[in-house]
């Protein structure tokens, strides 16, 4: 499916795809609607979120980061007009200390739901969870908390990767595509690698994949560094590499600037690609050009999908998988530059989905 | 050490060219680079002496290199200053928040002016209080971090592109140009693949092609500064201050304002680098953007004695190593051969030095890194990324002795009380 | 004299620091072209007077007249920009520049934006010539020996154009033929036209070479003579208001038991010059073994050996007969080797920490400051108290920190609680300096006393008159050497000082 | 005189907390925001029984950073790698902990050591290279604190991290054993009521021994004398019999073991594991409140609860909509506001000091006729 921002919310709002949850509760129930219910309401009739309150706690950055916590807030956001809900948000302090602080006091507070924005919330999500049984927790980036009030939305970073690996490999003239992790060492961005590789060597077995890291954990400084990734995919661009993708969160503005440095300079022009939003459409109209498509994180899906679950009073615990098949990852079109390619492209994704290829979620060797 | 102890270029002596300093130093250069070329030979890479890798250096050379001098200045004066960090971070917001605003030239002045501000903290804090230098150095440095993000919040609100961790993308970069004829010739024998000078013309490619302005201004910081600190007048008295205030002072030198130049200098350069990161680099504000470089530009500092180039060199090996591992992390693998290569050279001379025991010492550590670059494929990236610092202590730990840091630097002053 | 002949006038200068008068309504009056010496005991305001005559500090009331001129002196600038510079007690230089460095500092000939380097190398090199004062501009100043240095001190103000020159006890550190070199080019200076003021404890020099004389006491001045008109010994009874002491030894009280033997002590330093070269000695019991030298001359490195701060090369160390050679400074403490260092604030004092602190220096290890690991406060401040009374130490009580006290109570305070601690041994290295005559003969009766009691003394100082007046022996260290072993009823400072600067030709016995 | 120098001396961080809330107000006038009210909200969130064990929360690792860098402050060394130091020691005691399971008492001793243990080896390095290489310890450490950065990136995640499907690395969660209990005892006993989700963590009777023990090392035992003239005075510690080097390098082998112990009181408490996300940042804070408590057991207690109040009062703003980093600015000021205060009216102090003592003089020279 083309997936520009309007695009996969409906598909995924009018589909009724399922996010297919792991035993890891233990629970009787084995699917959850992630679609957002049809309650695209009218004006007239009484909003069906009034007086449900929802907490959000953000990770450090909090909102305006133009990434994870943006698009969870996004997320939010659309609840709000849809639904009418009251929402409170905090955030984590630089340190990252208060985390659970702070959903403590959300909980506090009184809202019924509250959703955790990221994977270090989980030891405070666990603690403040089972303090609260009668409020309801999902924490995003997170499977590892078996409680009966609190559900884990992690997504198949791997899958979406593998959408963009294809693109990279189909556009490549070189032979040669790059990937730029931020943080190597907890997991989540050799997701990414993964299935990026596993993506672009279905199309081209014999691609060459240049990978480099900016910091291993617990070192994040890799996710901060423009000016690394900058120099990391120049030289990767030199090496003939003519598409790379990057996971490296705000460093990635160094991918964009390098791609269109380098293309300007060198006169024929290379690609980057995006992550977890659309960010053809959150960079500067300068570097739109150079952004061949994105792989979409559908955090506020997730985020959406919780509260639409919420409201209609279908708590799911457990982890709830936001993959390809519920459109909960996939790929962004807007510049046009992959309508060459979707044909291919979804072709791939119809493979995944069906489970005919299976993506793996660490990199070989 | 590459630089002397103590800055002999007050004069060029009676008029006879030092041929036999530039002689020395063109024979060392060209053993070196022979040397090198067959490294990469042996080790199947053409990163260490391409002039992308050499580009990269130095652009990711001249932030920690202005850092340095910030510190070069302020310590020169007699002031040690730690909070560089928290002074580039001021420089990365105000050079972001100006050139996001105004254009790239204005970020350069106000990263500059930024920079400065948090400079005059530290000067009022030490010079005027006679604070404890590293204290205040801290307090900055937590200053800036928490000022920044409060600056952020407040100024880059939703719908600028911008949050509290980072800033709306900066339209436009600061100039970059190719030198006119010798660029695109260097690249001609690059693109060769000879032996040797293909790897001299990828180096110097590197200085030639696509280079900021602010890259060339950064670079000349450092002639400039040798030339302020060591032949003018002004520079006299600035070092004055920090080898023996109290001489200076007896002499008519205003010792707490020169001590307020030093440290506003130091401010205004640390900033100028966080500018840098920002309008040269990135493109755009990021917290945390600065990672470390400023208590790297002090380990440059150090590493290079508090002489201009001294410090241009501890910088550039850092910018160097870097480069090489952001643009092609199994390079690093090589620079394993070149350092046991070149420990190898250090013990020869060692040897003829008839210092036996430092000889052997670095003998064995040459023979550690050969196994190392023989026994793996890659470096670890978490040893990559300490690279920097692991070299800074290496470099204390052997050359501390012989290192000569200013002798009044760290010692408050008060005017009339001399020791 | 007219108003005009006058180079400086001060005119009822007062000055207060925090407790202390300074200067008391002080007057003086300097002519043109005369080589004015002010005399005085320690803490008499001689540096405060002249430093606010440089500009240093600013009178609280008072008048500054320079050639018949009101100054306002608000920094040194100021002074200098009247043709006045200072020699200070303390040299003013730093260490990592050049000569011309120092020299030009704050006066700097300039060629467009630079330094004019080759001006003011030809000009420091024309002045040394003219003064006889020649030195080479390009030596970095930590090479250079201490007349050396005065010299470069010399250089800084004439390069300046001063010609109101005042030197704070410019012969302090000097041997006697430097002193002699020193005032050979103050009187060409005067010849050309240059007025000096010269500080002085030395009242032999002070005699020949001032046209002038300033005597001042107790922050005031008493009297202004010629000395023409007065002899020593009347210019010290108006410094001190009274006769002058003399350290003076009764009998011999020497013992046959040696106390402290040191065997053939080499000691190099990193770079490989050597610091002390074989050098052998020994005290006996009831003797005082007194060490002559140029400062510099391997005095404070045998000190250092002696006390297990550094470990020479080779040689022994023998208190009473064990060898100590390997012990630390610690054990060398609880054996009985007590020590008044060199230099009371760098070595012998904690001056932020309250005087019973101070007083457990070197005793932290032995009752009554301790019982086992913990501090015994009250044996310590008993011990304090018992220090205190006996020695004189004038303090209002014992818990007020060391830099309260004046410089002299706080030589008091670290003889007395060496003595206190019945050392077998004690090392005095200059153990009046910088304290007023009261306090110095004190001391010199405390170090008498001990020796008829038994205790071997060595000790260094620069004072010759002390050196002279108390030693049972004399030896004279040149270079790291002991190089004269000489008789001090016998000796003349002129004798030693030849020995010292090593013109002297007399081996060692 | 002594009650009007203590007066002076309380006076400096009192002034300089006045001057730098002042500066936060100023600031939040600017962008618009009624100062009082902003403060008024941090008052009354922080006056009940939870936020008061929060507080304790956030001070106790912050008081075991401030006396791990008091203890080189007392010889004038910088040891700024606390941060790097309590980290790694944490990450290893995590990792025994887990991995060396020994009967109650013993398995909590064995985590301790280690965290002690590793601190001081990881602070010894830097205080080796000052004694044998003459590397100043300010830039040693902060080297060192990079560096151990990267040791852990890759112990944690190649060998201490345990198999799980968080993305949070994790060494495994101690069992009981190695486990402090809470002591909201203290709280609840007062008829308060029992903080919410945070408890005042059992390691609060560690950081009070180890104050105590650390008043009793440095101001009563000969060992802290040593270590104190070494920091005043080398010259006259050395002549005195005190091999500054040794104690160069005891302290930074003290002050880093000190350091291991930082993390614990999370470790060993509520988070029972070493994580990815382990806090950081508390070696930095350390330095501000050893700065702000004058390395004195008791300032360094009181600055060390006034930075956790701040920070436990901080998440109220957000809560209504205030940019809580102005409470990190406050801090920042009162840091750099107290060293300049405690400058100033340490001037006075001495000053009043000495023209005491030159008073007492002229009493005791005009009075009896005390002569030599
Ligand atoms: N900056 C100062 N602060 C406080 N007291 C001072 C200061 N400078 C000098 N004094 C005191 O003023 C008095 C005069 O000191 P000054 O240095 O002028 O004596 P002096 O005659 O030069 O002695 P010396 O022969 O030891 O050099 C002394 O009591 C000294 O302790
Ligand atoms: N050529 C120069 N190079 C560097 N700094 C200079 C130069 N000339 C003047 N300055 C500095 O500019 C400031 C004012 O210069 P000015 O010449 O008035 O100094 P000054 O203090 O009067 O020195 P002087 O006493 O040597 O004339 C001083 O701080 C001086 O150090
Ligand atoms: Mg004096
Ligand atoms: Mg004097």
């Amino acid at each position: 499916s083309s997936s520009s921002d309007d695009d996969t919310t409906t598909t995924a709002a009018s589909g009724g795809d399922t996010a297919t949850t792991t035993e890891a509760s233990g629970d009787d129930t084995p699917t959850t609607t992630a679609a957002a219910a049809e309650t695209t309401t009218t004006a007239a009739e009484a909003m069906p979120g009034e007086g449900v309150s929802v907490g959000m706690a953000f990770d450090i950055g909090g909102r305006g980061d133009q990434s994870f916590n943006d698009s969870a807030a996004a997320g939010l956001e659309k609840a709000i007009t849809d639904y009418g809900i009251d929402t409170t948000e905090l955030e984590a302090d630089a340190g990252g200390e208060n985390r659970e602080e702070n959903l403590r006091l959300l909980a506090e507070a009184g809202n019924q739901l509250l959703i955790a924005v990221g994977f270090a919330f989980a030891e405070g999500v666990t603690n403040v969870a089972t303090d609260f049984p009668d409020t309801f927790f999902g924490i995003i980036d997170d499977g590892s908390i078996d409680l009966p009030n609190v559900a884990g939305l992690v997504f198949a970073e791997h899958e979406g990767s593998a959408l963009v690996g294809a693109a990279a490999a189909l556009k490549s003239e070189s032979g040669t595509i790059g990937f730029i992790g931020g943080v190597s060492g907890f997991g989540l961005i050799e997701k990414f690698q993964a299935g990026y590789e596993f993506g672009a060597q279905q199309i081209n077995p014999d691609i060459e994949i240049l990978v480099t890291y900016l910091s291993a954990a617990p070192d994040f400084a890799g996710f901060n560094d423009p000016a690394k990734a900058t120099e990391s995919a120049l030289g990767m661009y030199d090496e003939g590499a003519d598409v790379i993708y990057h996971a490296a969160g705000g460093s990635g503005a160094g991918l964009f600037e390098a791609a269109k440095s380098f293309s300007e300079s060198s006169s024929s022009k290379v690609w980057a690609i995006g992550v977890d939003s659309d960010q053809y459409n959150t960079v500067d109209p300068a570097v739109q050009e150079f952004i061949l498509t994105s792989m979409i994180k559908r955090v506020d899906v997730s985020v959406y999908t919780t509260i639409t679950n919420f409201l209609e009073d279908n708590k799911q615990s457990g982890v709830l998988v936001f993959d390809l098949a519920a459109d909960g990852v996939g790929y962004s079109t807007s510049g046009g530059f992959v309508d060459d390619i979707v044909d291919q492209l979804d072709a791939l994704r119809e493979q995944i989905v069906t489970g005919e290829l299976e993506v793996p979620t660490e990199p070989a060797g | 050490m590459t630089a002397d102890l103590h800055e002999p270029m007050v004069e060029a002596k009676n008029g006879s060219f030092k041929w036999s300093r530039w002689g020395r130093f063109l024979a060392i250069f060209v053993v070196a680079m022979i040397a090198l070329s067959a490294i990469q030979e042996v080790a199947g890479t053409t990163q260490l002496t391409s002039s992308g890798t050499w580009g990269a250096a130095l652009r990711l050379t001249v932030p920690i290199l202005l850092a340095g001098l910030g510190g070069l200045y302020s310590e020169r004066a007699g002031v040690v200053n730690i909070g560089l960090e928290g002074m580039m971070i001021a420089g990365t917001w105000f050079g972001a928040w100006a050139g996001w605003q105004y254009g790239p030239w204005w970020g350069v002045v106000l990263g500059v002016v930024g920079g400065a501000g948090f400079g005059l903290i530290h000067a009022i804090a030490t010079v005027t209080f006679g604070v404890d230098q590293i204290v205040s150095g801290v307090a900055i440095n937590l200053l800036a971090a928490g000022a920044m993000r409060f600056l952020s919040v407040v100024t880059y609100t939703i719908g600028t592109g911008g949050g509290a961790t980072q800033s709306p993308r900066i339209q436009d970069f600061i100039q970059t140009f190719d030198v006119p004829l010798l660029s695109p010739f260097l690249q001609s024998i690059e693109d060769k693949s000879w032996f040797f000078f293909s790897d001299i013309a990828g180096i110097l490619g590197g200085f030639t092609t696509t280079v900021s302005w602010l890259t060339v201004i950064g670079l000349l910081a450092v002639p400039v500064s040798s030339w302020l600190l060591w032949r003018t007048a002004w520079g006299l008295r600035l070092r004055s201050v920090g080898e023996n205030p109290w001489a200076a002072e007896s002499l008519g030198v205003p010792v707490l304002r020169m001590k307020y130049w030093g440290v506003l200098i130091s401010g205004g350069l640390a900033g100028l680098g966080g500018a840098y990161l920002v309008l040269v680099q990135a493109g755009i504000y990021r917290e945390g953007q600065t990672g470390g470089r400023g208590f790297i530009g002090l380990g440059a500092l150090i590493f290079g004695n508090w002489i201009p180039a001294g410090v241009l060199a501890g910088a550039g090996l850092f910018g160097y190593a870097d480069a090489l591992r952001l643009r092609q992390a199994t390079a690093v693998h090589a620079l394993l051969l070149l350092i046991a290569v070149g420990l190898v050279a250090f013990a020869l001379w060692k040897v003829y030095k008839k210092s036996y025991g430092s000889a052997g010492s670095m003998a064995v550590f040459a023979i550690l890194f050969f196994l190392w670059w023989l026994t793996t494929d890659e470096v670890p990236t978490e040893v990559v990324t300490a690279t920097p610092y692991i070299a800074t202590l290496l470099v204390l730990s052997l050359a501390s002795q012989r290192l000569r840091m200013p002798a009044a630097d760290g010692i408050p002053y008060r005017k009339g009380e001399s020791h | 004299m007219t108003e005009n002949d006058r180079a400086v006038e001060l005119v009822d200068i007062t000055k207060t620091f925090p407790g202390v008068i300074a200067n008391d309504n002080v007057n003086l009056s300097v002519g043109l072209a005369e080589i004015h010496a002010i005399v005085g005991e320690n803490g008499a305001g001689k540096s405060t007077l002249m430093n606010m005559l440089y500009g240093m500090i600013v009178p609280d009331s008072g008048e500054i007249r320079v050639r018949g001129e009101v100054e306002h002196f608000r920094s040194p600038k100021d002074a200098i920009d009247h043709g006045i510079g200072m020699v200070h007690q303390h040299f003013m230089l730093a260490d990592n520049f050049t000569v011309l460095e120092n020299i030009v500092l704050g006066f700097e000939p300039r060629s467009g934006l630079t330094i004019d380097f080759k001006e003011a190398r030809e000009k420091i090199i024309d002045l040394g010539s003219r003064y006889g004062m020649t030195i080479d501009p390009n030596t970095l100043v930590e090479h250079l020996s201490v007349g050396q240095r005065q010299r470069v001190e010399i250089l800084k103000v004439l390069f300046r154009g001063a010609s109101i020159l005042i030197l704070d006890e410019p012969t302090a550190v000097l041997v006697p033929q430097e002193v002699d070199e020193l005032f050979a080019n103050l009187k060409v200076l005067r010849d050309n036209g240059v007025t000096l003021i010269f500080i002085s404890h030395k009242l032999d020099e002070v005699l020949s070479v001032a046209d002038s004389i300033t005597v001042m006491r107790g922050g005031k001045t008493v009297a202004n003579v010629l000395p023409s008109d007065v002899d020593a010994g009347q210019l010290a009874e108006l410094m001190v208001g009274s006769e002058l002491p003399v350290p003076e030894t009764t009998d011999s009280t020497v013992t046959d038991t040696v106390a402290l033997r040191v065997e053939g002590i080499t000691h190099r330093s990193p770079d490989g010059r050597t610091l002390l070269d074989d050098v052998s000695l020994s005290i006996h019991n009831g003797e005082i073994v007194g060490i002559a030298g140029v400062e510099g001359n391997g005095q404070s490195e045998l000190i250092d050996a002696l006390m297990g701060v550094i470990r020479p090369d080779a040689g022994s160390v023998e208190l009473d007969g064990t060898d100590i050679s390997q012990d630390s400074t610690m054990k060398r403490h609880e054996l009985g080797l007590g020590i008044i260092p060199e230099d009371r604030h760098r070595q012998g004092l904690l001056l932020n920490a309250p005087l019973w602190e101070n007083v457990m220096l070197g005793h932290q290890s032995q009752p009554p400051f301790v019982k086992g690991p913990f501090i015994d406060m009250k044996g310590a401040k008993s011990a304090t108290e018992a220090v205190v009374d006996r020695f004189d130490v004038k303090t209002p009580n014992i818990n007020v920190p060391a830099l309260a006290l004046s410089g002299g109570n706080q030589q008091k305070l670290i003889v007395g609680k060496e003595m206190m601690a019945n050392p077998n041994v004690l090392i005095a290295a200059h153990p009046t300096r910088g304290i007023d005559v009261g306090a110095q003969a004190a001391i010199w009766d405390e170090l008498r006393d001990a020796r008829r009691a038994g205790l071997a003394v060595l000790l260094i100082s620069a004072d010759l008159d002390e050196l002279i007046g108390l030693s049972d022996t004399l030896l004279v260290i040149f270079d790291g050497k002991i190089v004269a072993s000489l008789n001090p009823a016998e000796v003349t400072p002129e004798i030693l000082g030849s020995y010292m600067t090593g013109v002297g030709q007399e081996v060692a016995s | 005189m002594k009650v009007g120098n203590l007066f002076l001396s309380l006076l400096a961080p009192i002034s300089a907390i006045i001057f730098s809330l002042a500066v936060g107000a100023l600031v939040l006038l600017i962008v618009g925001i009624d100062p009082i009210d902003a403060f008024g909200q941090m008052v009354t969130f922080s006056a009940d029984s939870t936020s008061l064990a929060s507080s304790i929360n956030k001070a106790v690792p912050l008081y075991v950073s401030a006396v791990a860098v008091a203890i080189g402050f007392q010889m004038n060394m910088f040891n700024i790698g606390v941060e790097g130091q309590y980290l790694i020691a944490a990450m290893f005691a995590g990792w025994v902990g887990t991995n060396v399971v020994l009967w109650g008492p013993l398995h909590i001793t064995a985590i301790i050591l280690t965290a002690v243990v590793v601190g001081a080896i990881w602070a010894g390095i830097a205080g080796a290279l000052k004694v044998t290489r003459g590397v100043n310890e300010v830039i040693s450490t902060i080297m060192l604190n990079f560096i151990a950065f990267s040791v852990i990136a890759y112990l944690l995640a190649n060998r201490f991290a345990v198999e799980s499907t968080s993305l949070n690395l994790s060494t495994g969660k101690l069992p009981e054993s190695g486990l402090l209990p809470d002591l909201n005892f203290l709280i609840t006993m007062f008829g308060f009521a029992e903080p919410r989700g945070i408890a005042i963590p059992g390691f609060l009777v560690i950081a009070v021994l180890l104050g105590i023990g650390y008043y009793v090392l440095v101001w009563r035992t000969r060992f802290g004398f040593d270590l104190r003239i070494s920091g005043m005075n080398p010259g006259s510690a050395r002549m005195s019999g005190v091999n500054p080097k040794k104690m160069i390098f005891y302290t930074m082998l003290i002050s880093g073991g000190v350091a291991g112990l930082v993390g614990l009181s999370t470790l060993v408490g509520k988070l029972g594991a070493y994580t990815q996300d382990f806090p950081r940042g508390i070696g930095f804070a350390g330095i501000a409140v050893a700065l702000l408590g004058r390395n004195h057991p008791i300032g360094m207690a009181l600055g060390a609860l006034l930075f956790g109040v701040m920070d436990r009062a901080a998440l109220v703003l957000k809560l209504e909509g205030i940019p809580e980093e102005i409470v990190v600015i406050i801090q920042g000021v009162i840091v750099l506001a107290v060293v300049v205060a405690y400058e100033i009216f340490g001037r006075i102090i001495a000053r009043r000091e000495v023209r005491a003592a030159a008073d007492a003089l002229e009493n005791l020279d005009t009075g009896a006729g005390v002569t030599a």
